[in-house]
């Protein structure tokens, strides 16, 4: 454990030195990062509001890890939850012609949402098992196509009608679809608890279930998990489809517990986050977590330190940069400090997986 | 890269020009349409053939390299910056700036791969960290930078838009006036002289675009034809073996990785020096990891990369020309004029591209594995 | 031969990898011309001394002195310099390479530039006329049968003008016909005056071929002895340190009825060329049937497609009564199949996974390791604990990840979990490859066990010693052909090694 | 661990020896002290477009002696609007700009929490409750508004007047964005009105992500050239710098440019030469008047003009060219532009694309 707050600390260091060589003041700048990720009960709430999608995310990249699948696809899976979320938020009841109850329509929206996201990710991993087709390409094609998608029903189909409304976004979902936040005032939602529940329920899934048993095998070794009886292809699509599931969850609650709709603009980037929170968790649920809730906290004070600093956010790219850069490479810093290094290294991936 | 593929890819090529020029023809000389599309889709796979070529030196020799894109973005960025320093802070004309700032492009992506190298050789961290760490980093420092020079006031240009030296000049092949001469002799008819307009067009491109297609070339040559490449694909292949027989692995897989930051530097330096002569944060919008998508769908060789570059090039092409020509186009096809619609063609036929028809891709042997003596 | 000169020499090698001592003050010596033979069983360190000679490890001390100059040698380069070429027990060779390829890498010629494939190609043709070495310069090596590849490890030595040369377990992978084509070859060496160090631990081979014998054992020398004043017995009583029974104790067979039935069964590999055409043969409960033959005569597709892992193009496989033509490996397991697959590490065991997770491989879904889809840790690691005890696997604990294991305790681990789970036919391909002498024994007397206790059992394997001890009838095959099928004590080794090399029967 | 302290002592003196470098801002509660903030739209506040123009109102302001201290954050998603304006008001400054039709919402929705800040909504439609009556627009909230499709329509006029080739061509930011929309279609209108048989290329960058549309320079001059191929000799580059690639391309290959916003002869010093005029769209000063009414009326002067404010749109000087521009183009531009202020012509687009 001293190892990785070492890289942190490491980090935040040097991260300073950077500040410092283009004229800032570090201890502002980390003073408002602080101040505006952990101050006060508001900035606590930000910060999980912002971890929460960073940990259904980062956990999908991770499975998808364990499983020997490379999934830079994230952030389409995301969006294809989100859209799809969206629709059943407002437009389940005029289908229906009638209100739903929330115990209902939340479980609907999310649930759906979320298998529009394992159906995203399951094209590619069933191209992979079927056809070879290399999952690392398909995720980024299916991310571009699902963008233009997105897109084009934002900007048609599921535009709000509303024409007071200019930005090209979908309508507000219903009252009934919406995760209630936990304390008044506060965006702080279910959702984030939601988060750690599934994180929790991932860890057993991985490493309680045959199935876990399963991925993790053929993630290791397809030919003994073939070998072994383990249906190989099928374990892949399933891997994939997981990794979506969670992924699309991320987009999901974003959705109906935070922003009540979906628009352009929305989930820059969090595909790409993803794989380094899931690298920076070693890809274990925990791991991720802690990682998701750290580049959330950062994520959200970076307002505040631009405020007081007027240092822009970019920096703390660069930081969360060097903190994945020490943890995940921690041999140097042992190297630094002095430790003696562990004899085996962790193994996230397999090169291209094949 | 085997021919089944590149007749495939060769067909899908056609198959988008033949939209455009079904289209088009209505408003437009299909000769013009096509040297058009031509010109474009060589520009457009510029960057991506460069950026497939640094992963291909990367992967060959055994180091699997996600971070092409951040490389491409710092390139575009410290490029730009010595040649707007060289410019107006140094005062040099235009053309030593340029070049001075393609140097320091690839210098900077060179520092960059030189990251990855210390990572994923020296210090045998797991090797998609090493790209990933690249990226988030190429990111945070350009768009710092960028900013703390550029916009803010008392910084380095007080806020004031530098004046940029504009970009690398067109290096003109007398291929028109040599079909112009020809047409003189034949009497010279307006068809002829568009034809030789049309050759004109594709001829004269910007030195980086041409560099991109001569170093296809080369480093198929020092891959498959050179001691150097014997030794790289080897190492990327039976590091152990290459090991028993004195080859040091870890010197190979540093200096090509070295290598494969030269050619994302370029690439980097095409955005900022060569199409537009101005920077702006996280430009390659994600191009490096088409760049990876080509590299893999040539199987990790140079034409094969390049191809399947060609093929994004072309799609980029179709959907601009279809939103050009929107109005002309006929009612039957109203599906096209949806930017959307069109948008989706290059990525979908990568998709289909690779299944059935091509299938499985095979990497290196030993690509993404660290080498433990 | 004594009065030939020393051509190379080492010197008190001492080798410390944590927690063994490889190479414990260690000498040897060999002379100019002559095949020097270093017996000893797997880890006796034997490896660990040649991977010094030729630079790929550092000994912590010891000197090493090449026709009496003393040399450093900290790379592979300094010891080709020196004159020593290896030929390692896995070969190093690109497979998608070129014979040629593989040759010159390393050591390319090249014109302007360019590599000079026709001047290799041109030495390649010299180089195995006169050492008459057959060899394709442009084939691509993957695609070469194992005996050959030897032979192009042999031509890379040579190459680099190699004068001493290693050559490391070279007959484990060959049939005794090519290991006697590969005598013949070190001998025609031997007389143009490249010495040999012959590293092997089969006895008969180190008594046919070599001039002197030093024996080791964990780390140390034990003693350096000429074969004339020697025999298999004491060899084997130096290497193992105690007496050992070289012949496996087993009573006549009481064969019952058929377990698995194999009905001209065609497979192809994955080029899609046949490699197994047409074979019929029947494995009955309580005898072992053998199948004797040289690598890549199709044992390997064959097994895979016995075992549900590859599709077959034809033909039918009955087992237990039942038509299994391509049954999934899970149904066949659950059928009562066991298999101890050729690659251990490859197919066998997940190497990153403790020993008690491979232990229950292909049974963690059911009672009672997985209940209602749920893993059960309790009845896993009770399981674990009972077959380290029962199959006496030597590992620290349940859980220690197998790949830290020794090749022996590797294979322990797989027979184990093979034979826990109720069987009735034992699939073993190759199941003693790479193994010590101790661990041989034991895994022969498993088997034998499982024969009488009712099992039939299906014996691939290379070895022509291991087939003729423990088979009751051989079959051999040849180019994906059973050319014949014999009872076992009705035939002589020399016979059988005639139709390995594709004699017919009535010849 | 020695190193580690090395590092932090050399960083904890690096700290000191600077001098404070970052202007320690005033006390923005006190009544005296007049504070102006600004949120932008997901994007960066050197997009040399709408964000950065409105800072640079922010900064005119501050430089006319209006306000005492400005202050901008930076928004990185589009769920921190709220957030980030709110983080202005809690920290007492006066004025509050937002910049881009996506915080239309949050920022009536913060006026009405925020009764004693003023808000300005730049390319918002602020009327409330979206009526002809003004009487109950939030008094404290103005959408500052602007004709693009006038200023469009204007260089569209010009460029229809100049070109030789009958056919000109404009590349802009996607069509989500109602103003860029507003733009292209004046453009087209504007060229319509000079000569029906004129053809007109109109391309939107819609076909990536939202974040990508105005920033990717490549396409934009990529997508000039095709238009310049197809023999376009005047291109009008109307979003962010995809429209900068466009301009600089279309310089670059000897035909007209027409930038947009601002008065882009200055911006783009590398296409000058051939810039034949600029559609405006004046953010800056728009945004400075408002902020100095918003203190008159703070200081109990004249009421704050809530509701809708239109600010000014037009053509910039020909400047180089002026000597290529026939004298009767120059009147007939006059003329036009006096028609388009007088109401008596009517440039035919919708605010929003229908």
């Amino acid at each position: 454990m001293l190892v990785p707050l070492l890289a942190v600390l490491t980090a935040v260091v040097v991260g300073g030195v950077v500040i410092v060589a283009v004229g800032g003041n570090p201890f502002f700048a980390y003073i408002g990062l602080i101040q505006g990720s952990f101050g006060s009960a508001k900035a606590l709430s930000e910060t999980a509001v912002w971890a929460t999608p960073y940990i259904f995310a980062g956990l999908a990249v991770a499975l998808a890890f364990k499983g020997g699948l490379f999934n830079i696809g994230a952030e389409g899976q995301l969006a294809f939850g989100a859209v799809t979320a969206a629709l059943i938020g407002y437009a389940l009841p005029d289908w229906l012609g009638t209100d739903l109850p929330a115990i209902i329509h939340i479980p609907l929206a999310v649930g759906l949402g979320a298998l529009a996201g394992a159906l995203w990710a399951a094209i590619p991993g069933a191209l992979k098992a079927y056809t070879g087709g290399h999952e690392v390409i398909n995720t980024i094609m299916m991310n571009y196509i699902a963008l233009n998608l997105t897109s084009f029903l934002l900007n048609g189909p599921m535009r709000d009608p509303n024409p007071i409304d200019l930005s090209a976004q979908t309508p507000e979902i219903a009252l009934s679809a919406r995760i209630p936040p936990l304390f008044e005032g506060l965006r702080f939602h279910w959702g984030f608890i939601l988060a750690l529940v599934v994180a929790f329920l991932v860890y057993i899934l991985i490493w309680k279930t045959t199935l876990g048993f399963e991925i993790r095998t053929v993630g290791s070794n397809p030919d003994a998990a073939q070998y072994a009886g383990i249906n190989v292809k099928r374990t892949i699509v399933i891997s994939m489809a997981l990794s979506g599931l969670l992924a699309g969850m991320a987009g999901t609650i974003e959705v109906t517990a935070l922003n009540y709709r979906h628009e352009l603009g929305f989930s820059i980037g969090y595909g790409f986050d993803a794989i380094a929170i899931a690298l920076l968790g070693k890809t274990h649920p925990l791991g991720v977590v802690l990682a998701a809730i750290l580049f959330g906290a950062m994520r959200n004070g970076a307002t505040r330190m631009q405020f007081l600093t007027q240092i822009p956010v970019d920096v703390i790219s660069v930081i969360q940069a060097l903190i994945l850069l020490f943890v995940a490479a921690d041999a140097i810093i042992r190297y630094i400090y002095r430790f003696k290094t562990r004899g085996e290294r962790v193994v996230l991936t397999r090169g291209w997986g094949g | 890269m085997d021919w089944k593929r590149f007749s495939f890819i060769t067909l899908v090529i056609v198959l988008l020009f033949t939209v455009v020029v079904l289209v088009g023809s209505a408003a437009q000389k299909p000769v013009v349409i096509i040297a058009s599309m031509l010109a474009t889709t060589l520009t457009v796979a510029t960057p991506l053939t460069l950026g497939a070529l640094s992963g291909i030196f990367c992967e060959r020799s055994g180091v699997v390299n996600i971070g092409i894109e951040g490389m491409m973005l710092t390139a575009a960025f410290f490029g730009w910056l010595a040649a707007i320093y060289m410019n107006s802070i140094f005062g040099f004309s235009s053309m030593p700036s340029l070049i001075v700032g393609v140097l320091f492009a690839i210098l900077s992506s060179v520092l960059m791969s030189l990251l990855h190298a210390v990572l994923s050789v020296t210090f045998k961290v797991d090797q998609i960290i090493g790209g990933t760490v690249i990226n988030i980093l190429a990111v945070g420092v350009t768009g710092f930078l960028n900013r703390q020079l550029f916009f803010e006031k008392g910084s380095v240009f007080g806020g004031n838009v530098p004046h940029a030296p504009g970009t690398l000049p067109i290096i003109h092949v007398p291929v028109q006036e040599g079909v112009e001469a020809i047409c003189k002799l034949t009497g010279g008819t307006e068809g002829c002289q568009t034809l030789a307009n049309a050759f004109g067009k594709v001829f004269d491109q910007q030195p980086i675009t041409i560099a991109a297609i001569l170093l296809v070339i080369l480093s198929h040559f020092i891959l498959f034809k050179t001691r150097w490449g014997l030794r790289t694909r080897a190492v990327g292949e039976h590091p152990r073996a290459a090991d028993t027989l004195g080859i040091n692995v870890q010197r190979m897989r540093y200096l090509n990785v070295l290598i494969g930051g030269v050619m994302a530097g370029l690439a980097g330096a095409y955005f900022t020096l060569e199409s537009v002569p101005s920077f702006e944060p996280v430009m390659t919008n994600g191009r490096g990891f088409i760049a990876l998508a080509a590299m893999i769908f040539g199987n990790w060789t140079p034409f094969g990369a390049w191809a399947a570059s060609l093929v994004f090039g072309a799609a980029q092409a179709l959907q601009i020309n279809m939103q050009v020509f929107r109005d002309v186009i006929p009612a039957q096809w109203t599906i096209l004029q949806n930017s959307y619609v069109v948008g989706l063609t290059p990525y979908i036929l990568t998709m289909i591209i690779l299944t059935g028809i091509i299938g499985k891709t095979i990497p290196p042997a030993a690509d993404g594995q660290p080498y433990e003596k | 031969m004594t009065e030939q000169p020393i051509v190379l020499e080492a010197k008190g090698i001492t080798k410390n990898f944590p927690g063994v001592l490889a190479n414990d003050q260690v000498d040897f010596d060999l002379r100019k011309g002559e095949i020097h033979a270093l017996l000893g069983e797997n880890g006796a360190g034997k490896t660990t001394l040649m991977n010094i000679l030729y630079g790929l490890y550092k000994p912590d001390s010891g000197e090493i002195k090449v026709n009496g100059q003393p040399v450093v040698i900290h790379s592979p380069k300094d010891s080709i310099e020196a004159g020593i070429g290896m030929v390692h027990q896995h070969f190093m060779l690109v497979p998608v390479f070129t014979v040629a390829e593989n040759i010159m890498l390393g050591d390319e010629t090249t014109r302007y530039g360019v590599l000079d494939q026709k001047a290799v190609v041109r030495r390649v043709k010299e180089l195995s006329k006169q050492y008459s070495l057959e060899i394709d310069p442009n084939a691509i090596v993957g695609q070469l049968p194992v005996g050959v590849q030897q032979r192009v490890e042999i031509i890379k030595a040579l190459y680099r003008n190699a004068q001493i040369l290693i050559l490391d377990e070279p007959t484990a992978v060959l049939t005794p016909q090519e290991a006697d084509d590969l005598f013949v070859i070190m001998r025609e060496l031997t007389r143009r005056g490249v010495s040999i160090i012959f590293i092997t631990h089969k006895l008969k081979e180190v008594l046919a071929i070599a001039d002197r014998i030093t024996v080791m054992r964990a780390g140390r020398v034990v003693g350096t002895v000429d074969p004339k004043d020697t025999n298999e017995q004491k060899l084997a009583a130096m290497m193992v340190g105690r007496e050992v029974i070289l012949k496996v104790e087993k009573k006549p067979a009481q064969p019952g009825k058929q377990v698995l039935e194999v009905e001209g069964l065609s497979v192809h590999d994955w080029r899609g060329l046949e490699t197994v055409r047409g074979v019929t043969f029947q494995v009955r409960a309580g005898e072992i049937l053998g199948i004797a033959g040289v690598q890549g005569n199709g044992q390997t597709e064959l097994v895979e497609t016995l075992t549900g892992l590859r599709p077959s193009a034809g033909g039918k496989i009955r087992f237990s009564g039942q038509d299994m033509t391509g049954k999934s490996p899970r149904l066949l397991t659950e059928t009562g199949m066991a298999h101890i697959p050729e690659d251990r590490q490859r197919h066998g065991l997940v190497l990153s996974y403790p020993v008690a997770d491979n232990l229950v491989l292909n049974t963690y879904y059911k009672q009672p390791f997985g209940v209602r889809g749920i893993m059960q840790p309790a009845a896993i690691d009770a399981n674990a604990r009972k077959l380290i005890q029962d199959f006496d696997i030597r590992t620290p604990s349940p859980y220690v990840n197998v790949g830290k294991l020794s090749g022996g305790n590797q294979q322990k681990v797989i027979v184990a979990r093979e034979l826990s789970h109720e069987i009735n036919l034992l699939i073993a391909n190759q199941p003693t490859r790479g193994l010590d002498v101790g661990s041989i024994e034991y895994i022969h007397q498993e088997i034998v066990a499982m024969r009488d206790r009712g099992l039939g059992v299906l014996l691939v394997s290379a070895e022509l010693d291991e087939i003729m001890a423990l088979s009751d009838r051989i079959a051999v095959m040849y180019r994906g052909q059973i050319v014949v099928t014999v009872d076992a004590n009705k035939v002589t080794r020399e016979q059988l090694g005639l139709w390995m090399a594709g004699a017919h029967p009535e010849e | 661990m020695k190193k580690f302290y090395a590092v932090i002592t050399i960083l904890v003196l690096a700290a000191m020896i600077l001098p404070a470098c970052t202007p320690t801002a005033p006390d923005c509660s006190k009544p005296d002290v007049f504070c102006v903030g600004m949120v932008t739209d997901v994007g960066k506040i050197d997009d040399k477009s709408f964000n950065q123009s409105a800072w640079e109102g922010l900064q005119q302001a501050k430089s006319d002696g209006v306000t005492d201290w400005v202050q901008y954050i930076e928004t990185t998603d589009a769920k921190d609007y709220a957030k980030n304006i709110a983080t202005f008001a809690d920290a007492g400054y006066d004025v509050i700009v937002t910049v881009g039709f996506n915080l239309t919402v949050d920022t009536a929705a913060a006026a009405l929490a925020y009764p004693n800040v003023y808000f300005i909504g730049v390319d918002q439609f602020q009327e409330w409750p979206y009526d002809d009556d003004t009487s109950n627009d939030l008094p404290n909230l103005a959408g500052l508004n602007f004709p693009e499709d006038q200023a469009g329509f204007l260089v569209g006029a010009l460029a229809a007047m100049m070109t030789e080739t009958g056919k000109i061509g404009s590349v802009c930011g996607t069509d989500a964005v109602p103003p860029v929309w507003r733009f292209g279609e004046g453009y087209r209108a504007g060229a319509a009105y000079i000569d029906p048989n004129v053809e007109v290329f109109v391309v939107y960058h819609s076909d990536v992500g939202f974040d990508k549309t105005f920033v990717d320079p490549e396409w934009g001059a990529a997508t000039a050239d095709t238009m310049i191929d197809n023999g376009a000799d005047v291109i009008f580059g109307a979003g962010g710098k995809t429209g900068n690639g466009a301009v600089t391309q279309a310089a670059a290959r000897g035909v007209y440019a027409i930038g947009v916003d601002t008065d882009q002869y200055y911006t783009l010093p590398e296409a000058a030469s051939r810039m034949l005029s600029s559609a405006m769209k004046l953010i800056t000063p728009g945004v400075a008047e408002l902020i100095a009414m918003a203190k008159d009326a703070q200081a109990g002067g004249a009421a704050f003009p809530a509701g809708n404010y239109m600010g000014d749109a037009g053509y910039a000087p020909f400047h180089d060219l002026d000597s290529v521009i026939p004298a009767e183009v120059k009147t007939r531009m006059e003329e036009i532009n006096a028609m388009l202020l007088s109401g008596e012509l009517q440039t035919g687009v919708p605010p929003v694309k229908p």
